[in-house]
């Protein structure tokens, strides 16, 4: 099975031809071979050229596409498609026109500073979310209209959620 | 194996510092009483603890907060004594009375002293009063003929400050005289829109500060020592984050030791002090050293100071609560080695260090020589948004500052966090900084961290691992494989690219 | 920051020893090759080594004893030297000779050296010639007359003891002169017909005797000091399962330091001894000690050692086996407050400790102060069957003996290990034991705690609690619940049944 | 729900009235309130009375029933049973007369020293099983007549499996 690969934004392919744990691999067309062992669920030891990765897959928040896989501290966010199913995936991706402003981490939506349609300038407060005693601003990316508006005041946000689209 | 000193000890405060306190009540033969708010009911303190009582909802001032609440729990489960641990009511002079009032004894210094140390500028009198050097300031409000005195009498830089002011606004430093007439004026203004008092002071600007402070320790019978001192200096946000003891540059000149060590306890000394307490300072490059201000109770970093010393501050607080003389003298206090502690937090380096709660997927700790956590924190544990978000205290302690160095990497590469940020691979970061290795410290390192770091490159096959690992995994979820045509390829596992290190 | 100084170090061995070799070549800049069976492959060592290379099925002779194998990746991934932790190859004269001819450092002294202390007859004959007190016995084979005149020398009670043997065969204790014609035939028989030798030789008995033994560290320039005792009197199956450092007889009388040291680097020294060993002593209640054995390579219990005199054993080996001088100095060497070990085993000590492998299924270990945790396990890893039971060592340190007794009974509480039997509950009852608090060791210790031990009792509460978490546990797994008719009950929560303290 | 309990061999009864976080149970007749949460899979955190209890439970290896609870170290077996499916429970049982060999540890079965229809004395060996490098003759309890031979060399075993059995 061939798969479709994107590390930290770049594209690539790779292709399992034996899964493990004697694992062989085609790698943007270079054949190679690795060890590979999950000792825990979502954990992958990985002997490769003699050296040994234990990567740790952690499944993203919610509307990120793709895994990290955290090796030694550092993480990388890799997303994998089966092409066989990127014409259905393609189908079900909504508009992607208007820029969105969203939460950059988990809390609470303490205030809500614009109302629907409202036309805002660039760098303009949208709403303001705390968590952990810390209140953060959340602005808007550049001048436009509030097109949605999607919490209001005491909702409770995950990091990555929209919380207004400006057009 | 002989009596406890108090058959149980309610612990007003949660997290790891909660964590901490009972871990050393337990060894000393002493029940525990939690209390808990509603986001905590299944927070390690509670599920270590002998007994708990709930006492509100999760905000602070609902649950935490109320001394009402505590002192009532405290009565209800029969607890002799109250440990607030830090922040929440640990600096509350009203609360120390409650309990003294309410026959609980509070185990820190009496409201007296956290009253005289309370505010920082009662302290600072009563600092200067005990001839502890302060930061060198008019004390009132100025005019601009009086900011020049000042400035000609302290010399430049000066930073002028609002007397109501707080978090940055109203402040200007002013490098010439020549300056200082238009900043005092912009200054003034920003302070009336703000606080509405445009009322400003004058003080030595110490430039590139280190922030160095010193542990003392006092009983009930007037017997004040002090365990030597911490640096401080790597902050964020006004927050320290990794604490180092000794200080290097205490170190390179160990009379700074005495003469602070000495400073720091004709401070406490003059405010009463007994139980633990810290005075913190700031140092400047010629070793100058001013009083900031007193922490009135242990301090978040107190473990690197029990690394060094040998010493379990919670067993002394306790011992000193209970009325015993502290046979502890000066010349018996002995540093060895060297001791560093990262503060994990649930934040985003990347990303303005902003909160970053969540449910913790994955945990593993650091372990082997030289580590110790304090924390409180389990896999399947969600952090609630409520509260600070320390997750743990990670020290290390070695022979030498070098060595602790390592062993500070060494474990951060062995602790691992799942479905949430933290801090980890930042500090490998900092830790493996040249500057920080040559010690170069001051407040604000980590601003300059940031404008000449250089992220950390990882090895291709690194690359080829995680993107291999990621494919395995997408695998194991497909169903039914099939082969398809392959498209265009890309170069990025030859580059090394730069992962993040998280 | 300097160069490392070697750039590759493999280490010959498993579990919890070759994950703390790693630590430390970890935090010297070194990189770390693994070795493993195929029983090994997901274990921690591997996991966590740099490098990693298969060396064979699981049993030990077939894998971690081929030192072909092993030195074939050394040369492999281009490791300078190797370090073979304790057990398996750690001994082996030829293996440090191989290694030697192979341009491969041995991190471990000289294969002469091993040779020379290797076999007990041997080591007792250089301890002999270095003045080191042996426990008296008559060396060769004797006869009814010979072994009247020791006994008459030595004083009752002696022991008669099989020249071939080993396991206790053969083997009586004598206690008057009266008793031994027969025992010495009833030995000699049993002798005969076990190991077809019957020669007997005979030794001084040396009554409920304590286990201490001395660490020696000397550099490859004739530089060669010693880093005080360990006791290791707790014992199950002749096997250590309890250390202290200091001992606490020693801590009494501290001038048996002095003398065992000078002993134990004497009988070190006639063997042209480097790096770090151990020097076994027998000691009696009137404080004679006597030489037992050296164990020519890193002890299992050092760490009791290293938290006691804050040096990193490891380390040391290292800088030593580059040839580095030793720049510690006997006067250098600091002991500072206690340290214990407990050995955490997969095994059930209350089914004659035998071994009890098997999946992990929960894993929580102790945090906070004083706490050292050296291990190899973790969640859902199955310990192999193939190996020795050793999960990981538990340490603590404190100001006191009583303080660090108390620390490790409040670390053994937090510590869960699911799925496998372990002893840690068992370590509980023996750290609360009146006899073990007022340190009356010996290495028939266990023995007799199984014969005054009365199981803990618990709380009804206790057994309250357990019942309903049964009872939800098993309600969330049984479908459609409807309410049935009710019949007899018991008393057994008003009890305060002994749950067994696992 | 009514439910038979046995812990520590000696027999109870308990009723959950309502489950958690506020739980009423009656147990033995007397009823009582607890808190409990789950904290963790198969973890209860039960405050009783004003007391914290944290209880892991610990699925039994096969063979044994009911489960362990570990609560600050102390272990106690508990057996819980719905008294609906305990006819057919008991129909599924099988005779047990004979008396077992069992492994007292896991392991491997390096000899096995008897035959079928052997004839054996009490403490007589019946087969040697090995972990960790430590050997372990099981023995026949008392004397009688090797009626089944379950392993043979080589085997793996698990704690409690049964070796043989001795009529």
């Amino acid at each position: 099975m061939k798969l479709h690969l994107t590390m930290d934004g770049a594209p690539g392919q790779i292709e399992i031809l034996s899964p493990g744990p004697a694992c062989c691999f085609r790698l943007n067309g270079e054949q190679r071979e690795a060890a590979v062992e999950t000792p825990e669920p979502g954990v992958y030891s990985v002997l490769l050229n003699g050296r040994v990765y234990d990567a740790r897959i952690e499944e993203l928040a919610d509307g990120a596409r793709g895994v990290a896989v955290v090796i030694d501290g550092f993480r990388f966010v890799v997303e994998v498609r089966d092409p066989r199913r990127m014409a259905a995936a393609a189908a079900q991706t909504g508009r992607q026109g208007a820029a969105t402003v969203a939460a950059p981490m988990p809390g609470k939506v303490v205030r809500v500073l614009v109302a629907l349609g409202d036309q805002v300038e660039a760098g303009q407060g949208i709403a303001v979310v705390e968590a952990m005693k810390m209140q953060n601003e959340m602005k808007a990316a550049h001048a436009g209209r509030v097109a949605s508006l999607r919490v209001k005041e005491g909702d409770t946000v995950s990091a990555g959620q929209t919380l207004a689209t400006i057009e | 194996m002989s009596a406890p000193l108090f058959s149980k000890v309610l612990v007003a405060n949660r997290g790891e510092i909660a964590v901490r306190v009972m871990r050393t009540l337990r060894e000393m033969g002493i029940a525990t009483v939690a209390v808990y708010s509603d986001a905590d009911r299944n927070s390690l303190h509670v599920r270590m603890a002998d007994e708990a009582e709930r006492i509100g909802p999760p905000p602070s001032a609902d649950s935490y907060l109320r001394m009402d609440r505590i002192l009532d729990a405290a009565r209800k489960h029969g607890a002799a004594a109250i440990h607030p641990g830090y922040g929440f009511l640990s600096e509350n002079a009203e609360f120390a009375a409650a309990c003294e009032d309410a026959g609980v004894v509070f185990i820190g210094p009496s409201s007296q002293s956290i009253r005289a140390m309370g505010s920082k500028t009662a302290a600072r009198q009563v600092a200067i009063a005990a001839g502890t050097p302060v930061v060198p300031g008019t004390e009132g409000p100025v005019d601009a003929a009086q900011a020049r005195a000042f400035g000609r009498q302290a010399g430049y830089p000066i930073l002028l400050k609002a007397v109501a002011g707080g978090g940055g606004k109203g402040m200007r430093r002013v490098d010439r005289e020549a300056d200082l007439e238009s900043a005092l004026r912009d200054a003034s203004s920003e302070a009336l829109r703000a606080f509405r008092n445009g009322d400003m002071y004058a003080e030595k600007l110490i430039e590139r500060p280190r922030h160095i402070e010193i542990q003392v320790l006092g009983d009930r019978h007037g017997h004040l020592i002090h365990l030597g001192e911490r640096e401080c200096s790597i902050q964020r946000r006004h927050q320290k984050v990794i604490e180092e003891c000794p200080s290097p540059l205490v170190d390179l000149h160990t009379e700074m030791r005495h003469a602070m060590g000495e400073a720091a306890v004709r401070a406490a000394a003059a405010a009463g002090y007994y139980n633990a307490g810290t005075v913190e300072f700031l140092a400047d490059a010629q070793r100058n050293f001013y009083f900031l201000e007193m922490n009135t109770r242990l301090q978040v970093e107190h473990p690197v100071t029990e690394l060094v010393t040998g010493l379990d501050l919670v067993r002394l607080q306790v011992e000193i609560a209970a009325g015993r003389p502290l046979r502890l003298k000066q010349e018996d206090v002995r540093w060895r080695g060297w001791a560093m502690e990262c503060r994990i937090y649930a934040e985003d380096p990347y990303n303005n260090f902003l909160p970053y709660p969540g449910k913790i997927t994955r945990l593993t700790r650091p372990l082997g020589p030289g580590v110790r956590i304090d924390g409180a924190i389990y896999p399947g544990w969600t952090v609630p948004v409520d509260y600070d978000p320390l997750l743990a205290k990670l020290a290390v302690w070695a022979g030498h500052r070098d060595d602790a160095a390592d062993r500070m990497i060494r474990a951060l590469r062995e602790y691992d966090v799942g479905g949430i940020r933290t801090n980890i691979g930042f500090f490998r970061q900092i830790l493996e900084d040249a500057e920080f290795r040559a010690a170069r410290l001051h407040t604000g390192f980590i601003e300059e961290f940031f404008e000449r770091r250089t992220p950390p490159q990882t090895s291709p096959d690194m690359a080829v691992a995680a993107a291999l690992a990621a494919a395995l995994h997408a695998r194991s979820r497909f169903r039914a494989p099939e082969t398809t045509r392959a498209d265009s390829t890309s170069n990025w596992l030859r580059a090394g690219r730069s992962g993040l290190l998280r």
